[in-house]
């Protein structure tokens, strides 16, 4: 199909191809009254002197073609229309605060303990946990904790915090290089991108406290060892229930699991981290630990087939990652001259042309899952750009609360 | 890839080398009979530093030097790695965890399986080509192909065996000191297999499962592969290159020859040894044949032939003063030179035909064939440990 | 299997269109055993002979050496089947390309768009200062003719030669 | 080896669980006894176009035999390109191919690490050699194509293989369900082919229980046998009847070059199943193939992911 914009082929005519002269084309929607700078003027005379040769083709573009050659300007058209009617819509189809649909699926892979593919249009990851066992023989500077009582208080919690910190307990880690888009080919030592990802989710779990260290914790109860019942056996994964037992002596915390979530890239296109969190948590949430006993004469942990508890991310809440990004009127190279009128539309859940196209970035992640239901936003990035001031940020919680709901949807 | 170093031939010359190695007999460029491989000069025990070692020159000045470094290790075995699948087999990237759990119902099962086990982890084998990164994938196609061949039947690892808690870990560093003017993979091979003949190891005085100590008389050492009155009754696996041009099978091709192979293939030999292993026991009916030797089939790859990248050549029908832009993605152009036009080079396509390969392996194994001759002319080979 | 598979019209690599002797090979399609079989998955067009090609134009526009009758042509094309379809720049073609950089004696281009085909890959391209204009090539200066970042539609006049990467003429009017 | 460009995790090392075994109950149905005949081939699920982005690609799957206790295979194939070389590279006539294979950490037993260890780097020659011959290179002068295959789940049994080196055998059928998912994405790139390659794999395999003579099975599993004493996988091109690779592995006594010849032939069979796969497959696409609405992987890959469940 041609391209609406019969003008387009201005570009070529005046513009010497570059997207200043697009935009001025695109703006005023007439190829002779287009201005262009002095520069130009000794070009228009040789394209003159050689119209002999060949007379000037119109040239119009199909959707692709114009897509290819100008980016910016192909999106700009689309947002903004030329008639009112017609609602602005991205090249994707998608309105602005429009995201792609989420879907889920969990326990897939059975060689990990907890696994998810999460896909929001073309963008598809896959996530694996696995568990592995730190006995705490292997940490350097190991603090023991002798307290059993469940921690409530929140310098517990700071302290289970810092716990899975400073052990390292969770390891993510995001793999670009798949294949899964042109730009990340494997054989490559991982991208600034894949770096900054897990960095991202690195921090966020351990901020969020999505995973509950107590789940991690291996304890060695001889008391418990000494009457074999298997409800005692629970004991060794949970130190809430057995608190009787503790009197007699005391359970020795002999090793900790550690999980390692690896997250692939089947397919990318656009919003990574979006996706990848959610991928995280849909993973989490799947995991299961096989059950864990401390044999003390092997010296290491022995595991139950059968039995498995599911790990606890109830304390972390569903924090839900919603990120958008803000599309500029102008581009940098015309923001200086022509600042006055720069029109942008925040895009939610851009996609990879839209990302090439947009500096500014925000992500906010909200948790609508709390007491009430009443919104908790967990934590908000933003990357580049001036546009998102307080007022943007403040519309832009509701968009989020409504992403969350999406996911959470999607969750069940 | 480097499998596939480029013969830097003219599509002319490609052409008639083809011509020449299909006519019957064959014609090869160095004047060698279809089977025949390159004449070479063998000596062992240049290395005084290893268990054993060798050394092999080929005529077309191609050099190997093997040398083959044995260490008591202690053996990593837990019932948890059993039932868990963190068996050794895979276990790079596994921590020595399971060190210390030595006892148990999985060691014990071990043991009453076979009273010796050899794991394909106590072999550690290197292969360096000059020029190219021990990562590259040529190179680390040749490792692989080598090991796979040395391990075949798990026979080879059982002899590192000494006890229940240890055994020998066996390095072998294969190096190509000569540019790789031809395809190393014969020449790799047979150092290889001199090397191994040729290695000893020390005498164990030690019982049991205890901590294993050895005789430190050299001259007492017994060799890894055992000897009757100087001949070897087991023998290491040799791999030998054959390749296909027209209805003729080459064996050893120079670069230039496999530059023009229809297929290339890569056949391991082993010889039949005394023992029998469960592997062997249902078919040891048909070992019995008394003459010449017991081959055994150990493994079979398929080399990438380089003659798929070579330059096709243009007939004069379509060549032109625009020849160069004959070649250019032009499916018609393309098509039409896909007739074969007679003396004019082009790269294979496609594959082989499944007999063609089963022929390969035939000629290469056939008793009294190739692999028997190069068996017996490293057996002329005297060796210095 | 392949040879034998249900539709018609939608060709799979390796399957047989017809004997050598009876159509002529297209894109899509490659010879074996003197039969033509197809070489892509897509659908399935035979083209009627139209006339001969000339000679001259055979020259410049590769298309084989005809055979002694004119026969249909078979062609297999994924056009229809995928939006996505590289294409290799040809001798002729009329491509539209992005200026990289500019030296004295040449500018270096990436090929966008090449016909009505958007290629993926940015396949590279050179135009020669000789190339730049039919007339007063002495006169051509490359930096003013160019600059990085210009948009210039060219037509490909040389590709392939192992020295050069491909050559382009522009007709300087169609570029501005 | 810590690599300071991820995230590495505790420094101390960490072991894989290890389980107490409860034989019976749940373990002795999972003994393998292979179920299918000898000559039945796993149920394969193949969808080309799952990576939009890339020129093309496909899923393969390969159904879990017994659940839970081995892991069905599931491949992720992308082709980028035909690309212009960098201009570093010299000129080649030819379409310049490179196979990049690697095992997704949480694909097998053990966790894999992010670099390409040898038995990867093994594949990926395997692969190029296999896809090599069923690429036409000379269409596509000056260009370079690269073929990456992520194995998000591998072939491999819980417990382990009681034959000596079951991963190496594991590796055959990964290898297999390599080439054929290449294949397959190659079509939907649209890169020239002489025909439809497709792997197989074919195995001499000794069954627990009282006869003992050795069989021989496609699409074998190491753990559902005794012992395997050789395994071949071929990649073959039914419509030529040819074999662009052919990979043979094991201990066979020389004299009987039939019992060979007939692994071989039972591999070439194997291929041809995996190829009324790729065929049918293609087919499909091809017919439910809008202009820009190729995205329809999505349905495609929740179905797949799901076989699982």
């Amino acid at each position: 199909m041609k391209f609406p914009l019969g003008s387009s082929s201005l570009n070529w005519m005046y513009g010497r191809g570059r997207q200043s002269a697009a935009i001025r084309n695109l703006e005023t929607h007439n190829p002779t009254s287009t201005s262009h700078p002095e520069s130009d003027s000794d070009l228009l005379h040789t394209a003159d002197s050689y119209s002999s040769i060949m007379a000037i083709p119109s040239l119009s573009f199909s959707r692709p073609t114009f897509a290819k050659l100008s980016p910016h300007p192909y999106l700009l058209t689309n947002l903004s229309p030329q008639s009112p009617s017609t609602k602005p819509s991205r090249t994707n189809g998608r309105a602005p605060h429009e995201a792609r649909p989420v879907q889920i699926h969990t326990s897939s892979l059975s060689h990990a303990h907890g696994s998810a593919l999460v896909r929001s249009g073309n963008t598809t990851v896959v996530c694996g946990v696995r568990a592995e066992i730190l006995p705490v023989t292997n940490i350097p500077q190991y603090r023991p904790r002798s307290s059993l009582q469940p921690s409530t208080t929140a310098s517990d919690e700071a302290a289970d915090r810092a716990e899975l910190k400073a052990y390292d307990l969770l390891v993510p880690n995001i793999e670009l290089a798949t294949g899964c888009a042109p730009q990340f080919l494997p054989g490559v030592p991982p991208s600034t991108l894949a770096q900054t990802l897990s960095t991202r989710v690195y921090s966020l779990l351990h901020s969020c406290g999505v995973v509950d260290p107590k789940s991690l914790r291996i304890w060695h109860d001889p008391s418990a060892e000494a009457k074999k019942t298997t409800g005692e056996g629970d004991a060794s994964m949970q130190d809430d229930n057995d608190d009787d037992e503790s009197e007699a002596e005391p359970p020795q915390l002999m090793a900790y699991w550690v999980l390692y979530i690896d997250l692939l890239f089947v397919s990318f296109d656009g919003n990574p981290f979006d996706a990848a969190w959610t991928a995280v948590m849909a993973a989490l949430r799947d995991t299961k630990l096989p059950e864990a006993r401390w044999d003390p004469d092997r010296e290491m942990a022995i595991c139950s087939r059968t039995r498995k508890n599911p790990l606890d991310v109830s304390r972390g809440g569903l924090p839900v990652a919603c990120t958008a990004a803000v599309f500029q009127e102008k581009e940098y190279a015309e923001a200086g001259g022509l600042a006055g009128e720069n029109r942008h539309w925040v895009l939610l859940d851009p996609d990879r042309l839209e990302e090439s196209l947009c500096r500014e970035t925000v992500t906010m992640v909200v948790d609508c899952g709390g007491v009430g239901g009443e919104t908790r936003i967990r934590s908000i990035e933003k990357q580049g750009g001036t546009v998102i001031g307080r007022e943007l940020m403040r519309g832009f919680a509701g968009v989020a609360e409504k992403r969350w709901r999406e996911v959470r949807d999607a969750m069940q | 890839m480097a499998s596939t170093q480029h013969a830097l031939l003219s599509p002319a010359e490609l052409a008639y080398l083809h011509a020449s190695l299909s006519l019957t007999p064959p014609i090869r460029p160095d004047g060698r009979a279809a089977n025949q491989f390159r004449p070479l000069a063998a000596e062992t025990g240049i290395l005084p530093g290893t268990n054993g070692s060798a050394r092999i020159c080929f005529a077309d000045g191609t050099e190997a030097i093997v040398g083959v470094k044995a260490e008591v290790e202690r053996t990593r075995r837990g019932d948890g790695g059993r039932e868990d699948g963190v068996e050794y087999v895979s276990s790079r990237l596994e921590g020595d965890f399971v060190e210390g759990v030595s006892s148990g119902e999985g060691a014990i099962a071990a043991v009453d399986e076979a009273d010796r086990v050899g794991e394909s982890e106590w072999v550690e084998l290197s292969v360096e080509i000059p020029g190219a990164r021990d990562d590259d994938a040529g190179t680390v196609f040749l490792a692989a192909m080598l090991a796979e061949a040395l391990l075949a039947g798990g026979e080879f690892a059982k002899k590192l065996w000494i006890n229940r808690r240890f055994h020998w870990k066996l390095y072998l560093d294969i190096l190509l000191i000569s540019p790789p003017l031809s395809y190393p993979l014969p020449l790799l091979s047979l150092t290889t297999h001199l090397a191994l003949l040729a290695t000893r190891l020390p005498r164990l005085k030690s019982e049991g499962d205890e901590d294993p100590f050895f005789d430190d008389d050299w001259a007492a050492a017994p060799y890894l592969y055992a000897r009757k009155d100087g001949k070897a009754t087991a023998r290491p696996p040799v791999s030998l290159l054959v390749m296909a041009v027209g209805n003729n099978i080459i064996f050893d091709p120079s670069k230039e020859e496999l530059a023009v192979a229809d297929v290339a293939l890569a056949v391991s030999v082993g010889e039949e040894t005394a023992t029998t292993t469960a592997a062997e026991a249902d078919e040891a009916q048909q070992q019995q044949q008394p003459l010449g030797r017991n081959l055994r089939l150990l493994s079979v790859r398929t080399i990438d032939p380089p003659s798929r990248l070579t330059p096709p050549g243009v007939p004069n029908a379509t060549n032109s003063a625009y020849g160069a832009a004959t070649t250019q993605k032009q499916p018609e152009a393309r098509a039409a030179e896909s007739e074969a036009v007679e003396g004019v080079w082009k790269a294979p396509r496609g594959g082989a035909k499944a007999l063609v390969m089963a022929a390969l392996v035939q000629k290469a194994l056939m008793r009294g064939g190739v692999a028997d001759e190069v068996l017996d002319a490293l057996d002329a080979v005297d060796l210095v440990a | 299997m392949a040879a034998t598979s249900s539709s018609a019209t939608i060709a799979i690599p390796g399957q047989l269109l017809g004997p050598a002797s009876k159509f002529q090979p297209g894109p899509g399609t490659h010879i074996h055993e003197s039969n033509l079989y197809s070489s892509l998955l897509g659908l399935v067009h035979v083209n009627q002979p139209t006339k001969a090609p000339g000679p001259v134009k055979r020259l410049n526009k590769i298309t084989p050496a005809p055979p002694p009758a004119e026969l249909p042509t078979i062609s297999v094309s994924r056009s229809a089947v995928s939006d996505k379809r590289e294409t290799l720049p040809e001798v002729g073609n009329t491509v539209l390309c992005r200026v990289i950089r500019i030296t004295p004696r040449q500018a270096v281009v990436a090929i966008l768009i090449c016909g009505e085909t958007v290629l993926d890959a940015e396949w590279q391209g050179l135009i020669r200062v000789q190339d730049v204009r039919a007339t007063e090539k002495d006169r051509v200066k490359i930096y003013e003719s160019f600059r990085p970042g210009d948009i210039v539609r060219a037509e490909v006049v040389s590709f392939l030669s192992p020295t050069l990467p491909f050559t382009r003429r522009f007709y300087a009017d169609a570029a501005y | 080896m810590t690599d300071r460009r991820r995230v590495n995790g505790p420094v101390g090392s960490t072991n894989p669980p290890v389980f107490e075994d409860e034989p019976e109950q749940e373990f002795g149905a999972q003994k393998g006894i292979r179920t299918r005949t000898p000559t039945a081939t796993r149920k394969m699920y193949l969808k080309t176009g799952v990576t939009p982005s890339a020129s093309g690609s496909a899923y393969l799957e390969i159904e879990a035999s017994r659940k839970g206790a081995v892991s069905g295979l599931k491949l992720s194939c992308t082709v980028h390109g035909p690309r212009s070389l960098p201009r570093s590279t010299p000129f080649s006539p030819h379409i310049i191919l490179s196979t990049h294979v690697k095992y997704a950490p949480f694909a097998t037993k053990q966790r894999r690490g992010y670099i390409r260890d040898p038995t990867e780097r093994d594949l990926g020659s395997h692969l190029e050699t296999a896809l090599r011959g069923a690429i036409i290179a000379d269409r596509w002068p000056k260009s370079g194509v690269d073929i990456i295959i992520s194995i998000v789940e591998g072939d491999h049994d819980r417990e382990t293989s009681k034959s000596q080196g079951g991963e190496a055998w594991d590796m055959m059928n990964a290898l297999s369900g390599c080439i054929t998912v290449a294949s397959a994405a190659l079509a939907d790139a649209g890169i020239d082919c002489v025909d439809t390659v497709a792997g197989g794999v074919a195995a001499l395999v000794r069954d627990e229980g009282d006869d003992t003579t050795p069989r021989i099975v496609i699409d074998p599993i190491p753990s559902e046998h005794e012992q395997i004493l050789a395994a071949c996988c071929v990649a073959y091109l039914p419509d030529r009847d040819e074999i662009t690779n052919l990979w043979f592995k094991g201990d066979l006594p020389a004299s009987d070059m039939e019992l060979y010849s007939q692994l071989v032939e039972k591999g070439i069979q194997a291929s041809r199943n995996s190829n009324e796969v790729i065929v049918n497959s293609l087919l499909i696409s091809t017919r439910e193939q809008q202009p820009h609405e190729r995205h329809d992987g999505t349905t495609r890959m929740h179905i797949a992911f799901n076989l699982q469940r």
